[in-house]
């Protein structure tokens, strides 16, 4: 299972829809993509991970660090994450005290923070 | 369920089928699907340790993944290679979360039980998982 | 891709963990989906047959399944195990089709190359696939 | 994926529908099944491939095994399968000539050989 990426604008967000498995293999494309998205000026990113399948650290360090660099930019990286799995490693590693996580796109498009 | 074997070359490309094979065993062994996504993501967390001590110490030998279940409710696996567990990451003491130390995080909080060997040549990270049921809830709520 | 290996007890259950650990690395090195099929079939055969030879001489060791692409175009894959070729079936003769010796006519038919090593304690069964092409035709015709 | 096993009459036949994988680990049911309809009477049968997706040597041992038994009552086993996969291992191994070989169940039910 490949990793898969897919970004459009809505309003001012920007939605990144990731899916597939997220790991060592995988991340660098991950990692890639949030910089060049914060390169090109996106700055308030949505990152959709209502597909993905699987997700280690080595994921939640590239979300660590595109959060980084949102901020050095006043911007925000908000998640969108509905499955128990996923979200029991943000859990585990602390990490829901550091991101914005949202049961759908909806509510994340529509949280003003 | 006697003892499985994989070697793999210390390459990020052959953790998706180290994570593939300990999957089919542990379904073989009868663990929920539930505790399998645990077990994938520590194993994973294992492997990928295990292949960037190989890469820092140049060591070219294979990374070992073994396991298998001594009683019908335990599953044990083992992630074998090159590198060493340096102190303050032995799974002794609780790390802050945040940045650091996700992955070691990871596998002490997914694991019904872990033990790290090391630092010799070799290093080991033994888990068990419980084949039934899920972790202590402990496990979660204490972080 | 360099070699993985695996190994496994010598009993039935894992002919299938076998066949799904072969089809990730063929998948991985770019093996079309019909010759996958054929490397399946062929790996489970030469497992099956080990695995047989292993119960028959009471040998309590694993069988070991090595693969891997010495280029972009070869997959090989060795099947290793205690047991011998007896003579007849060392695939130096094609069998007359019919009940007897199914598994080792499927091998010769589906790999693009085959090398039976024995008799010894170890037999091995080495086979090549093409990754990106069909066998040759006469493999099939030719029976 | 294990193996799985359903029965039923069509007129003078009795339909085998056999879906998943047969092996070394697997084929014993199989055989198990074909010793069980032939100790209570079917001697007519039809084993419907459709739903194979792994088929190896031990499989077509047992096959073979219950074209045997069936015969020894003046019986027919024949063969739905449509997979060029399998076809494949029947047409190396020589068996296309020792069993009737059908596209559809309905091909299967109207040969009257
Ligand atoms: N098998 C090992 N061999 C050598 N060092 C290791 C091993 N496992 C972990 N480490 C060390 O422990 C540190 C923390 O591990 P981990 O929590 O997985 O990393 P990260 O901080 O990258 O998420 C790593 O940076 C590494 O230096
Ligand atoms: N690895 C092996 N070790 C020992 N004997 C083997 C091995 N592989 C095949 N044989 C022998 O060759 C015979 C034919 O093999 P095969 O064609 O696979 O069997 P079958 O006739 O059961 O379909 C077997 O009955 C077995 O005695």
């Amino acid at each position: 299972m490949e990793l898969t990426l897919n970004h459009r604008k809505e309003g001012d967000r920007t939605v990144l829809e990731v899916g597939g498995e997220v790991d060592v293999y995988t991340a660098p494309k991950l990692r890639e993509k949030l910089v060049e998205l914060v390169g090109e000026g996106h700055y308030q990113i949505v990152v959709d991970m209502t597909k993905v399948e699987f997700l280690d650290s080595t994921g939640l360090g590239v979300l660590v660090g595109g959060l980084k660099r949102v901020r050095s930019h006043d911007g925000s990286l908000s998640l969108v994450c509905n499955q128990e799995r996923i979200l029991k490693i943000f859990r585990i590693t602390g990490l829901t005290k550091v991101f914005p996580i949202h049961d759908s796109l909806d509510e994340a498009l529509q949280d003003t923070d | 369920m006697r003892d499985v074997e994989l070697h793999v070359p210390p390459d990020v490309q052959y953790v998706g089928l180290v994570r593939l094979v300990v999957t089919a065993g542990a379904r073989q062994a009868g663990m929920t699907n539930e505790r399998i996504e645990d077990l994938k993501i520590a194993v994973s967390e294992a492997t990928t340790n295990a292949i960037q001590a190989h890469r820092r110490e140049q060591a070219d030998g294979p990374i070992t993944l073994q396991f298998g279940s001594a009683s019908t409710d335990q599953f044990h696996v083992t992630i074998l290679g090159a590198g060493y567990i340096p102190t303050g990451v032995d799974g002794s003491e609780s790390t802050a979360a945040g940045e650091r130390n996700l992955g070691l995080t990871l596998i002490r909080g997914l694991a019904d039980v872990v033990d790290f060997q090391g630092p010799t040549t070799k290093a080991s990270v033994h888990m068990r998982f419980t084949v039934g049921l899920t972790p202590p809830a402990a496990n979660v709520d204490s972080l």
